[in-house]
C-alpha cells in the first residue's frame, strides 16, 4: 500500500501534525492563533475543529507565557508543540527556553523529560516587515540540552516533525518559511532516517556546499549552474544544527577537500563558523582550502527591498565556490 | 490513559467569566460623551468644551486618517505596499488621544497608529516606507516627538516608561503616551511598565486601544476582566473609554495627561472599540468573526456618529464637509504619488547604521560586499 | 544642561504612597486567626478547625524547619555549603500554606521553601545538594510532587500554570500551588502567568511570600499598593494573610486550594511576613535595614505565637515541647552528619542528563575528556 | 602629576562609574540593589550615598523592565549605566537588548543613539549556585548593533569602562567575576588604547593563546609553564568580543603560525567557533596547525564541586597548546 503524496512544505507539516495528535492523546498544540485561523501561515489549518479546543490552544499573546507553560504541561506528562509565529518574536520566550527548558532534564539529575517542540517559522525572501525575516538559530545551538532541526523539503518536514514530538528533549524546529509553499512527495509509510544526520542530496567531486532549511535549494540550484562550468560540486542537506552531524561532513569532505557553508543567518558567530572550525580540526590534511562561509552581514535583516541582495543567493554561493576552487 | 476535556470545570468557568464581564462593563464603567446617535451626553468625571474650530479640526483628522488609510490599503492591493495595517474603526480613539497632547509630549505607537502620526505632524508617507520595504522606520522620532513604530508587541510600553522617568528627572512637566493593543495586555513587558512607572511615579499614559481582536485571538483569549482594571492592581487609576467616542477619547486622555504632569504619576486608558477591517492586508478574518459582529460595530462609526452630531448642532455644514472631504482625497493622491515614486533604498544602505561609532566586521563586510558587487559590474564591461 | 532632580514631583509623590499603602492594608486587609501575643481570634470569612493532634503537628513543622534551616546556616559557615538560603520567620507561612495541600496536589517552590519542602516529605538532607554544590537540584519532583528549587525569579510560576492547565485536561481536581516573593511580583513571567491562569482558569494557587525585602531592596521598589491587590486587575481573587499566623495561613491557602478543585481558577495569596535572616549567607543586611525593624518583627515571630497559643489552651505541655526540641535536634545532627559525608559528584557526572535522548556532540566530547583525564592517570603510573 | 593607584579590579569599576556619573550629568546607574547596597559585588558600592537616588537608581526586580527603560532613558538622552546582577538573569532582557536596544539605531536610520552599557559579571570559578557561573558573550555576538567586551585586569576595568560610557552604541560589558578581587595598577590619566584592539600580554614566537576576560590569566600561566618546557608562548588579550580585533589576531599568527583560542564559554558557537573560522581564512597558508579551542563542554554550567575540571585550567591550555605544536 502506497501512502506517497505530492504536498507543499507547510501541508506536509499539517499532516505530521494531525497524525501527532491522532497517535498520542498527549500531543498537544499551543501558540498565538494556531486555532480557528490555523496560524498566519495555516500551518495548523483544521486541527482545532477537528481535535478541539483543548488539543489545539489559542494562547495569550505572550512568548514567555507560552513556553512556561509548555513547560508545565510537559512536567504533566503532555508532549507540547509550541507555535512562535515569527523568527522575531521568539526573544521574550528566551528565557524559559535557556534557563528552563534547555536545563531541566539535568537540573533534575534525568528524572524529568521535556519533549516539547517549538516551531518557528524563520529566515527571509517573504518581503515582510522587520522581525519577520531573520534566523537565529545559533543563539540556541549555543545552549545546550536543546536540539535544534531544520527540514528543507516536504518529505523531511513531515518526518522530522514526527521524530521531533517523539523525542524527549525539546526540539527547536526551524521551518523555512519561504519554502512553505514548495512542493515534495511525502511518503507517510516510509522509514525515515536519524534525525540528526546530513543527507548528500547531490553526489559531487571537487567540493562540498553544506546548507539546511531555505538554503538547501539554493545550493542545489548553484551546483547545478556550477555543473554546467565543469565543476563537481556536492550538496549536503545538514537537516539539524544541534547536534550538527561532524561525521556526515567529515567523509564527504574528505573526497572533496573542499567546503562552502551557507545559511541565511549571519556569519559571525554563525553555525559557519563552528562547522569551520571543527572540519577544520578534523580534516587539515585533507583541505585544500580554508572552509568559507556564506550567510548574512553582521547588520540587522534588512528592509524588505534590500533583503534579495542581502541574501545569499545564487552568485553569492557560487563566488564562494570559485573562490575556494582557486586556492 | 485518555485525555479527559476539562468540560467538569468548563460551566463554571464560563458562567463565572460571563457574570464577570460585559455587561456592566459595557453600560456602566464606559466614559462616553456622545452617542453612537450622535447625540452629546454629559459624564460627571470627565467634561470638554471645545471651540467649534476644534470639533471641526476633529472631524478632518479623523476623515483625512481614513482616507490616508484606505489609499495605504489599496496601494498594498496594488503591490506598491506589502503591507497595510489598517486602523480603520479605530480613528476616534486615536484622533481623540492624540489631540490631547502637547507637542512637548512623547509618543510610543505601535504599528497601526496612523491616525496619531498625522495628530503629531508625521508626513503620511512617511508611515509607508517600512510597508513599502524602504526602511525599517523611516522617521526621526524627535522632529515630532513620536517614536518609531514597534512591532514586537509591547515592547515599546517600558521604552515610554523610561522616557518618562527621564523627563521627570529633568523637572520637565510633559507627558508621555504609549499606545498598545489588547493582545499585548498579556505581554511581560506591558506588565514590568505598568511596575516600573508606577514605583517611579512616572508621567506616563497606558493607552490600550482595545480593538477586540489580537489577529484571529478574541479579547477573551488575554483576561477575563475589562483590561482597564488591570491597572488598579499596581496602585493606578484605570478608565474604560468609549474609543468610538472622539470626544470621550479626548477628554480622557487630557485628564490622564493632566495628572501625569502634575506629578501623580501613570494612568492606563482603555478606549474599547472595533478592529474594522482585517488585522493586516495578509490576514483573513472571515476565517474566526462574523459579519454580524462587524454589523454591529459599524453602527457605532466614530466618524458617522461625529458628523451626526456636528451637523445637528450646526457646527459643520455640508460646504465643510465636501471641503473636508476634498482635501482628503488631495491627501490620497498625494500620497499616491509618492509612494509610486518613492526610490528603492541603495543596496550599500543594509551597512549603514548598524552602529553609530563604527564596526571594524561592518567596515569588513561593506568592502568585501562592495568588492564583490564591483566584480559583476566589471564583467557586465 | 544640569539634571534637576525629581524634587519637584516627589513630595506629591510620596505622599500618594503613603496615603495609598500600610496603615489600612496592615490593619483591615490581613487575614489574622492568631494575634502576635498568641490569642486566638475568629475572621469573618475564614476559619478552621483542627484537632489537637494536627495543631501540635504544625509547631512540630515549624520547630524541625528551623532547626533544620539553622543548622545549614551553620554548615554554610563551617564550609560544608556554599551558600544557604534561611527561612527564619517564614516558617508559619510555609508549614501553614503547605499543609493546606494533599499529596495530588503539586508545589513550585522558589529556591526559599525549606519549610514546604518537609511538609512535602522530602527528605532534608535533599536540599542540601545544591547549596553544597553537588547538583543543582537533588530530588525527582514526581515522588513528593515538589518540584525542584528555581532560582531564576519568577519562572516556576508559568511551570505552575502549566502544569495545573495539564491538571485541569487531565479532569483531576488536584491543585498546584507556586511560591514566589515580593521581589518576583515584578517579573513579567509572574505576570504572564497571572494572564494564563486567568484566561485558563487554571487551578493554581500563587503564594506570595511577601518577606518585604528582595535582597536589599524594600518592597516599594515593586508595588506601591498591597501585593495581593494585583490578582483583582487579573479578574482572580487575592488575599492578604498574616504570614506568620501558621492558622490563618493554612486556613486561607485551603480556601484557595477548594476554590482551584471546584474549578473557580486561580487565587493570589500574599503572606505578609519578614525575612528575618540575610538574604542569603553572603549578604550582609545591615548595609540597608535597621535594627528596629528587625526588632519589631521579632516580637511577631510565627513559633514564639504559636507556642504561647499552645501552652495557654493547654493543647501542649513541656513535655511535648521538649520532646519535639529534642527531635529537632536529632534531625539537625542527622543532616550534619549526612552532608559532611556527602559525596562529590563523578566528574564525568558533568555530561551526563544533558539530553534525554542523547546528542552526539555530547558523546564525543564525554569520549576526548575522559581520554584527556585517563592521560594524566597513565602519567601519574 | 602621577595618578597611578593599585586597586582590585572591582574597584577599578567603582571608581570609573563614580568619574562617569562625575563628568558626565546624564549618566545614570541602574539595576537591582545598586543603591545601598553598592551591588551584590560592591561595584557601585558608595555611589548612591553620594550621587543620590536620581542617579543611582535601584529597580524593581524585571531585567526586560531595566533595559526597556534604560532605553527610553537613552531617547531622551541619559546614558544608563545598567546592572545584570549575573550573566544567567541577563536572559529576561534579552528580547529587549535583541529586538530593540541593538537595532534601534539603525530603525531610525541613524536619527537616534543608544549610548546603554549593560555590565554582567560573568563567569565561574567562585562556587556559586546554578546561573551565576556563566558567559554567554556568544549569544550577543551573533546580534549586530551591540559591542562587546570584556577586561581582564583592573587597568583595562577602568579604562574600558570609561570609554564603553562614552560610546553611543549600546555596549556588554562582560566583567570576569573571578577576578573581581585581583589587584592591578590603574593610572587614571592614561591615555587608553581603542577598546576594541586586542593586546599582546606576553610575547612569544611558537604558538599564540587567545583569550578575554577571566582566562587571559589562566592563559599567562600556561604561557610561563610552557617558557619552562622551552615553549615560547605568545599570549594575546583580545579584551573584545564584537568587533573582534582579526588584524590584531592575524598578525600574531602570522609570526607564531599556530593558535589556541581559550574562553569558559562552550566550545560549540563559542567565539572560538568565530576566530577559528577568520583566522583560518586568512592565515590558511600560515598555520601550521588548525586552530585549537579550549572551552565550556556543551553541558549546562556544572555544580559548583565540578567547575574546577570544567572550566579551562592550566592543564587543558597545555594540552592544547602540546597538541597543536606537535602538528
Ligand atoms: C512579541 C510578538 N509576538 C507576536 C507578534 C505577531 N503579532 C503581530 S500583531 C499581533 C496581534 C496584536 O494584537 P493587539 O495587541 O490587540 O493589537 P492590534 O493588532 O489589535 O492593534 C501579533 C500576535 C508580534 N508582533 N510580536
Ligand atoms: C531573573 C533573576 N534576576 C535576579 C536574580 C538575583 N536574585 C536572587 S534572589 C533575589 C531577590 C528575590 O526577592 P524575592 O522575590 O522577594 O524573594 P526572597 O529572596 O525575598 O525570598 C534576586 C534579585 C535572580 N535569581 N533571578
Ligand atoms: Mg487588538
Ligand atoms: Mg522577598
Amino acid at each position: 500500500m502506497s501512502s506517497i503524496e505530492k504536498m507543499t512544505l507547510s501541508k506536509a507539516l499539517n499532516v505530521s501534525l494531525r497524525t501527532a495528535l491522532e497517535n498520542d492523546p498527549k500531543v498537544v498544540i499551543m501558540g498565538e492563533d494556531v486555532g480557528k485561523l490555523g496560524g498566519v501561515f495555516r500551518v495548523t489549518d483544521g486541527l482545532q475543529k477537528d481535535f478541539g479546543e483543548d488539543r489545539v490552544i489559542d494562547t495569550p499573546l505572550a512568548e514567555s507565557g507560552i513556553v512556561g507553560t509548555a513547560i508545565g504541561m510537559a512536567l504533566r506528562g503532555y508532549r507540547p508543540v509550541v507555535e512562535i509565529q515569527f523568527d522575531g518574536f521568539v526573544f521574550p520566550a528566551y528565557d524559559q527556553i535557556v534557563t528552563q527548558l534547555a536545563k531541566m532534564h539535568a537540573r533534575a539529575l534525568g528524572t524529568v523529560k521535556m519533549p516539547v517542540v517549538i516551531r518557528i517559522p524563520y529566515g527571509g525572501g517573504i518581503g515582510a516587515v522587520e522581525h519577520h525575516s531573520e534566523s537565529p538559530e545559533s543563539l540556541f545551538a549555543h545552549v545546550a540540552g536543546l536540539k535544534i532541526v531544520s527540514p528543507s523539503n516536504a518529505s523531511d518536514a513531515y518526518w522530522m516533525l514526527q521524530q521531533a514530538i517523539e523525542c524527549d528533549d525539546p526540539v527547536i524546529f526551524f521551518e523555512p518559511k519561504r519554502r512553505y509553499w514548495d512542493k515534495g512527495e511525502v511518503d507517510t509509510s516510509a522509514i525515515p532516517g536519524p534525525l540528526h544526520q546530513a543527507r548528500v542530496v547531490r553526489g559531487g567531486t571537487d567540493l562540498t556546499l553544506a546548507a539546511y532549511g531555505p538554503m538547501v535549494k539554493t545550493c542545489l540550484e548553484a551546483a547545478a549552474a556550477a555543473a554546467e562550468e565543469g565543476k563537481s560540486v556536492e550538496v549536503l542537506d545538514l537537516r539539524s544544527v544541534s547536534p550538527l552531524d561532524f561525521d556526515g561532513i567529515q567523509k564527504s569532505v574528505e573526497r572533496t577537500r573542499r567546503l562552502v557553508v551557507v545559511h541565511e543567518a549571519p556569519v559571525f558567530f554563525g553555525s559557519g563558523a563552528e562547522i569551520a572550525a571543527r572540519i577544520t580540526e578534523r580534516c587539515f590534511y585533507h583541505l585544500e582550502a580554508p572552509v568559507l562561509r556564506v550567510g548574512g552581514f553582521h547588520a540587522p535583516y534588512p528592509p524588505a527591498r534590500l533583503e534579495e541582495e542581502y541574501l545569499p543567493g545564487l552568485d553569492r554561493v557560487l563566488d564562494a565556490v570559485d573562490r575556494a576552487l582557486a586556492y | 490513559m485518555t485525555v479527559e476535556s476539562t468540560a467538569a470545570r468548563k460551566p463554571r468557568r464560563s458562567s463565572k467569566r460571563v457574570s464577570a464581564k460585559k455587561p456592566p462593563a459595557e453600560q456602566t464603567e464606559l466614559v462616553q460623551l456622545l452617542t453612537p446617535e450622535g447625540e452629546r451626553v454629559e459624564h460627571s468625571e470627565y467634561s470638554i468644551d471645545l471651540s467649534h474650530d476644534e470639533l471641526r479640526g476633529l472631524y478632518r483628522d479623523m476623515v483625512m486618517t481614513r482616507c490616508f488609510d484606505a489609499e495605504a490599503t489599496t496601494l498594498q492591493r496594488q503591490g506598491e505596499l506589502g503591507l497595510w495595517a489598517s486602523l480603520l474603526g479605530q480613528e476616534a480613539a486615536q484622533i481623540g488621544s492624540a489631540r490631547a497632547l502637547r507637542d512637548d509630549d512623547y509618543v510610543f505607537p505601535t504599528y497601526r497608529e496612523h491616525g496619531v502620526a498625522w495628530c503629531r505632524g508625521v508626513d503620511p508617507t512617511n508611515l509607508l516606507g517600512m510597508f513599502r520595504g524602504v526602511n525599517n522606520g523611516g522617521w526621526d522620532p524627535n522632529s515630532n516627538n513620536f517614536h518609531l513604530y514597534t512591532i514586537v508587541i509591547g515592547s515599546q510600553t517600558l521604552h515610554a516608561t523610561g522616557y518618562a522617568m527621564g523627563v521627570a528627572k529633568d523637572g520637565a512637566d510633559s507627558a508621555v503616551i504609549a499606545y498598545f493593543g489588547d493582545g499585548a495586555s498579556s505581554q511581560g513587558d506591558v506588565n514590568e511598565a505598568f511596575t516600573f512607572s508606577a514605583v517611579y511615579n512616572a508621567p506616563v499614559v497606558f493607552f490600550c486601544q482595545n480593538n477586540q481582536w489580537a489577529i484571529s485571538e478574541p479579547t477573551e483569549r488575554q483576561t477575563r476582566v475589562p483590561l482597564y482594571q488591570r491597572a488598579q492592581g499596581f496602585g493606578f487609576p484605570g478608565v474604560r473609554v468609549d474609543g468610538n467616542d472622539v470626544l470621550a477619547c479626548l477628554a480622557v486622555t487630557k485628564a490622564a495627561v493632566e495628572r501625569a504632569r502634575r506629578g501623580e504619576g501613570p494612568t492606563l486608558v482603555e478606549a474599547f472599540t472595533y478592529r474594522m477591517a482585517a488585522h493586516t492586508t495578509n490576514d483573513d478574518p472571515s476565517k474566526y468573526r462574523n459579519e454580524d459582529e462587524y454589523e454591529s460595530w459599524k453602527s457605532k462609526d466614530p466618524i458617522e456618529r461625529f458628523r451626526t452630531y456636528l451637523s445637528n448642532e450646526g457646527i459643520a455644514d455640508q460646504d465643510y464637509l465636501d471641503a473636508v472631504e476634498a482635501e482628503a482625497e488631495q491627501l490620497g493622491k498625494r500620497v499616491r504619488d509618492a509612494v509610486r515614486t518613492m526610490p528603492d533604498p541603495d543596496t550599500m544602505a543594509i551597512f549603514e547604521n548598524v552602529y553609530a561609532d563604527g564596526h571594524a566586521l561592518v567596515d569588513e563586510e561593506r568592502a568585501q560586499f562592495a568588492a564583490y558587487q564591483a566584480s559583476f559590474a566589471e564583467e557586465g564591461n
